[in-house]
């Protein structure tokens, strides 16, 4: 459904992404690997909307959205879930929510709303709070089930295991999996954290310094030792 | 007696720097913006209604189209200016405010010279005697307008999408962006209703001195303080923090008549020092 | 003094985020030292505290100082110098004046001779030291240029010839690999061993495990605000528990 | 070619009254001119080296102004310790007025020197040694050592030596170690502390400097004017003089010069009959240049700069 051919992108004038295809099929979990830096989270701007292309195409559905706005690229059902939480702090949860469903109608944002919260129970029972006040691993909810909230056809998620425990990882990729298999959700998914990541996709694209060095499907590219070499050094 | 007379008129003072500070407060709290041209936009929105009323029209009329000006005034200025000046730098954006209340006085001053001039009242007619308290039927007016205006904001700012958003912009733009949220809207809608606020209180203010161009300087500076009281983060703590400041103002002058002038300056300047988040305002919840 | 940096019991809270437990750790001197784990370990927040730029429990000792005590503009007097992970360089100063900056603490001015035009930078013996600097980093070609106008990587050289102009005995170095294509970093690589070579203590802050694994003497693992292995590179490319926190096998 | 440029300027300058003997009054303006130019140079220093803002600016300057005139009028003392005396006292003033700058930042700081500012015009307002609400009135002219200036021209250049020594200052000032220690700080924060600069004492510093050049203007003004009234130097001058150092462009040299130059002969270029316009023409430059020209009137020396380097090669 999301197609993305020879994409270019710069950051000011520094050019960040040299020249990267990807794609993600219908029903499909993908990620792409990569150390910090290497142009991951670009890619996923770029896609929705909040940098621009300097070359190259992105299709979704057929449709090229290369000169589209966020607003209206979240309107056609793609959702980025950003690195680094970007809640809104001093709103409540139950505000983050509404804003995550900004263009839904009244009575669907309560419908919604409480199918993200029996994803997020924790959320549900402390509606009212600050999001501020939420630690890091609910915060990381918050930000996925905000991002749950606009009905999205394809999700774009960054990192979402950045400073989670271990054990709030796999809660939280479990969740995920869940989406994906029940909702038939595609998900294109940005991480560091290399082998969960292989763990619950589909196919996966290992980016260095803005260009794809490996790519295939997950379970055969965790049995490869360059993949080992590249997050491990040796 | 005295007492209560001076604390009713506190409260009456006060309405007027809370629709003042609300202005400056919807603004900074939702763009950061320190916004330097909300008092000279309710005076030259106050020009425009004197000669509106100098034309017979009548009163309520000229209200509701003040308004208007306001809200369209708002929209040039987000449209043409405000959302150009984003781009380059913070003060920049503060400059423009500052450049507009330069450009506003000598407009006015040049159209419709400097002379003071007598602004009719919302309501004249006899003082009321309520409890023995002399009140002003105008003043009553300014502070029962000033109490609809903040529940108004307030049902807004918390209970409405579009007021959402708006509070969401200050705390993470790049959030609400992400999100699909029309910021760009969201923007006009601010400086629309900004200066439609600006408008009311430009009227009733006036109604209370008479017009000149530097009529709102003061009050401006007032609404700033009320605004520092209050926490400049949140609407209510503005207009409380203008009705305490109307009060102080109201207690000082009478009691120490030798320090009166400076006496709100100073408490602005220990307040910002001592209590950054103001006396009614609440704690930022900082990001871990 | 066998130690050069003594870090005892640290504990940083934010709100109710734990950023680093009761972690503790020593850097001999004239070693490369490395700290690494997965983002967000909590690596960053060691350098903020030891920089006093975050409030902190436990104690932070460098040389005979209790660096608590120490505002965080004297620490390049007593031999701290540091280069961060966005870099910290003054955009509106060329790359000369940049790199002079670092000698700020080193060199006397007074009111009188400022405003008469007398240029410390200039003056003997230092002009020598910056030429050194530069030379060593390769950036002669570049003094009189805007940082923002040169390539991302050779920005955090000059912000590296900042911070060594100074003479540091300690240098903490937060990612400095990030973001350089492989020559950068090959390049990088050979700068850091002649700085070691030249007697400077380096602890570095780092994802690149390539760089990491040849160049370190001594690695240090965070993961999740805990130290969870340290050792030589070799045992630690052997550990369970880092192969764990990196690959991400909980 | 380049090099001679500010040489052959400068003799011009010193020509000027000669060249302008038939209109005296014109000689007059540029006076003004200068003592802005001085105190905004000031703001320049404190704003766009030092990244400071304040909008009680012409406090200072009315600090400068009032001490002086008290000494001569009231103490008879010469105008040249009346001098030293106001600039010491505008020192200890920035010091003061700096304190709220440890600990607020962007727009509350502004706020906490505006309000500083009004302080200072309410308590000259208050007190009878300033002549309070009326004025302070016939104040005297500069005397050097019992030469009384009472031309146009002598007072020029008077103030043309106390603007190039200031212009002189603020160059090398710029260059030198603490000038470079302030645009650290307004540069980054974190960079200026781990190179060892100490962010109050240069916090502190840039409201110094600022308040002695601020002052140094108020002491030629009061003499130059003889009259002083505290609303000549209320919030409206403050943010005049913003404007000034904004429009010139900030952390230049010459930008605050010209900027003065077009705000004293707007008024007088466009004539009297719309002399109340020229705040809104002042305005409106003001928001071009906020959009338009970032860096300030100074870029178009800039540009003058580089075409001719490139004329001539460089």
């Amino acid at each position: 459904m999301l197609k993305i051919e020879e994409l270019y992108v710069s950051y000011g004038p520094v050019e960040a992404i040299h020249g990267i295809s990807i794609e993600v099929k219908e029903k499909e979990i993908v990620s792409i690997l990569g150390s910090n830096g290497a142009g991951k989270s670009t890619i996923l701007k770029t896609i929705s909307g909040i940098l621009k292309p300097k070359k190259g195409v992105i299709t979704l559905n057929n449709k090229v959205i290369n000169d589209l706005d966020p607003s209206q690229i979240v309107k056609m059902g793609v959702t980025h879930i950003p690195e680094g939480r970007h809640i809104f702090p001093n709103l409540t949860i139950k505000e983050n929510l509404i804003l995550g469903g900004y263009f839904l109608k009244e009575n669907e944002v309560k419908k919604q709303m409480d199918y993200v919260t029996t994803i997020f129970p924790i959320l549900k029972e402390r509606l009212n709070s600050k999001a501020g006040s939420l630690s890091g691993g609910e915060q990381q909810m918050l930000v996925i089930g905000r991002g749950l909230m606009s009905k999205p056809k394809l999700l774009l998620l960054d990192e979402p295991s950045l400073g989670l425990s271990p054990k709030l990882v796999s809660t939280i990729f479990e969740t995920l999996k869940t989406l994906n298999q029940n909702e038939s959700l595609p998900i294109l998914l940005v991480e560091q954290n290399a082998k969960k990541a292989l763990q619950i996709s589909d196919r996966s694209y290992i980016l260095v310094n803005g260009k794809i060095v490996l790519s295939g499907k997950s379970e055969d590219l965790i049995e490869k030792e360059e993949v080992k070499k590249l997050y491990l050094g040796r | 007696m005295i007492l209560l007379n001076l604390l009713i008129r506190g409260l009456i003072t006060g309405a007027i720097y809370s629709l003042t500070s609300m202005g400056i407060v919807l603004i900074l709290s939702t763009t950061l913006v320190m916004n330097f041209a909300q008092g000279d936009m309710g005076m030259l929105l106050a020009y425009f209604a004197f000669f509106m009323l100098a034309r017979q029209i009548p009163y309520p009329v000229v209200f509701v189209i003040v308004i208007l000006i306001g809200i369209l005034l708002g929209f040039l200025f987000e449209k043409y200016l405000m959302s150009r000046a984003r781009k380059t730098s913070h003060l920049g954006m503060v400059m423009i405010t500052l450049a507009l209340t330069m450009i506003f006085e000598g407009f006015v001053g040049y159209t419709f010279s400097t002379m003071p001039l007598l602004f009719p009242k919302a309501i004249s007619g006899d003082p009321l005697q309520i409890f023995g308290v002399i009140i002003d039927k105008h003043d009553l007016f300014t502070f029962i307008v000033s109490i609809i205006i903040v529940i108004v904001l307030f049902i807004i700012l918390y209970k409405t999408k579009i007021g959402i958003a708006a509070r969401s912009l200050a705390e993470d733009e790049f959030g609400a962006r992400i999100l699909g949220i029309p910021i760009n809207s969201i923007y006009l809608f601010i400086w629309m209703a900004a200066f439609a606020i600006a408008g009311v209180s430009g009227i009733l203010v006036a109604g209370r001195q008479t017009l000149e161009p530097h009529f709102m300087v003061v009050i401006q500076l007032k609404g700033f303080m009320a605004a520092v009281l209050g926490g400049m983060n949140s609407i209510i703590g503005s207009v409380l923090g203008g009705f305490l400041l109307g009060m102080i103002e109201n207690l000082v002058s009478f009691y120490i008549p030798q320090i009166k002038d400076s006496f709100s300056l100073i408490l602005i300047v220990l307040v910002l020092l001592f209590l950054p988040q103001g006396i009614f305002g609440k704690r930022e919840v900082r990001r871990a | 003094m066998i130690f050069l940096l003594k870090i005892e019991n640290l504990t940083v809270e934010f709100g109710n985020l734990i950023a680093v437990n009761n972690f503790n750790m020593e850097v001999k001197e004239g070693e490369i030292h490395a700290l690494i784990g997965p983002n967000g370990a909590g690596k960053t927040t060691v350098f903020n505290a030891i920089y006093n730029f975050v409030n902190y429990k436990g104690n932070i000792f460098f040389l005979d100082y209790n660096l608590k005590k120490i505002s965080t503009y004297n620490l390049v007097n007593i031999g701290l110098s540091r280069t961060y992970q966005n870099l910290s360089l003054f955009p509106t100063l060329n790359v000369i004046e940049n790199i002079q900056l670092g000698l700020y603490r080193k060199l006397k001015s007074n009111f009188i001779k400022d405003i008469f035009g007398f240029d410390v930078f200039k003056s003997k013996g230092v002009t020598e030291k910056i030429q050194e600097v530069l030379t060593l980093l390769n950036l002669t070609q570049y003094i009189y240029y805007y940082p923002s106008f040169l390539p991302y990587g050779t920005q955090k050289l000059v912000e590296l010839g900042r911070a060594i102009i100074s003479n540091p005995k300690l240098l903490l170095l937060d990612e400095p690999a990030a973001g350089l294509n492989t020559e950068e970093k090959i390049y990088f690589r050979e700068i850091l061993r002649k700085l070691r070579d030249k007697g400077i203590t380096l602890l570095i802050v780092e994802h690149d495990m390539e760089l990491i694994m040849d160049i370190s003497d001594y690695i240090t693992v965070m993961s999740f605000g805990n130290k969870i292995s340290e050792g030589k590179p070799l045992e630690i490319a052997n550990d369970k528990n880092v192969i764990e926190a990196y690959l991400g096998e909980a | 070619m380049k090099k001679f440029i500010p040489y052959i300027l400068l003799i011009l300058v010193l020509f000027l009254p000669l060249i302008l003997r038939e209109t005296p009054s014109i000689i007059g303006y540029l006076n003004l001119v200068m003592i802005y130019g001085i105190s905004a140079q000031g703001l320049n220093l404190l704003l766009g080296i030092g990244g400071q803002i304040s909008l009680g600016h012409a406090a200072f300057m009315a600090i400068g102004g009032y001490t002086s005139a008290i000494f001569v009028v009231h103490y008879n003392f010469p105008f040249i310790i009346a001098l030293i005396i106001s600039i010491v006292v505008s020192a200890i003033f920035g010091l003061i007025v700096g304190f709220p700058s440890l600990r607020l930042k962007g727009f509350y700081l502004a706020i906490a020197t505006m309000a500083l500012g009004n302080v200072v015009g309410d308590v000259l307002r208050r007190m009878s040694i300033t002549g309070g609400d009326q004025g302070f009135r016939n104040i005297p002219t500069f005397d050097l050592f019992g030469f009384e200036l009472e031309s146009y021209s002598s007072k020029f250049y008077l103030i043309l030596f106390f603007f190039l020594l200031t212009y002189f200052i603020s160059r090398n000032f710029i260059k030198s170690k603490s000038g470079k220690s302030l645009i650290a700080m307004r540069d980054s924060e974190v960079g200026a502390l781990s190179v060892g600069v100490n962010i109050s004492n240069a916090k502190l510093l840039a409201f110094i400097l600022a308040s002695v050049f601020a002052g140094l203007s108020g002491v030629l003004y009061a003499h130059d004017i003889s009259y002083l009234h505290p609303s000549n130097f209320a919030l409206p001058l403050s943010i005049n003089l913003l404007a000034i150092t904004i429009i010139g462009g900030l952390g230049t040299l010459w930008g605050p010069i010209l900027a003065s130059l077009f705000w004293i002969f707007l008024p007088l270029i466009i004539g009297s009959k719309l002399e109340l316009l020229s705040s809104v023409i002042f305005g409106i430059v003001v928001i071009l240049v906020v959009l338009f020209l970032p860096r300030g009137l100074s870029e178009i020396i800039f540009r003058i700069e580089r075409n001719l380097k490139k004329v001539n090669g460089i």
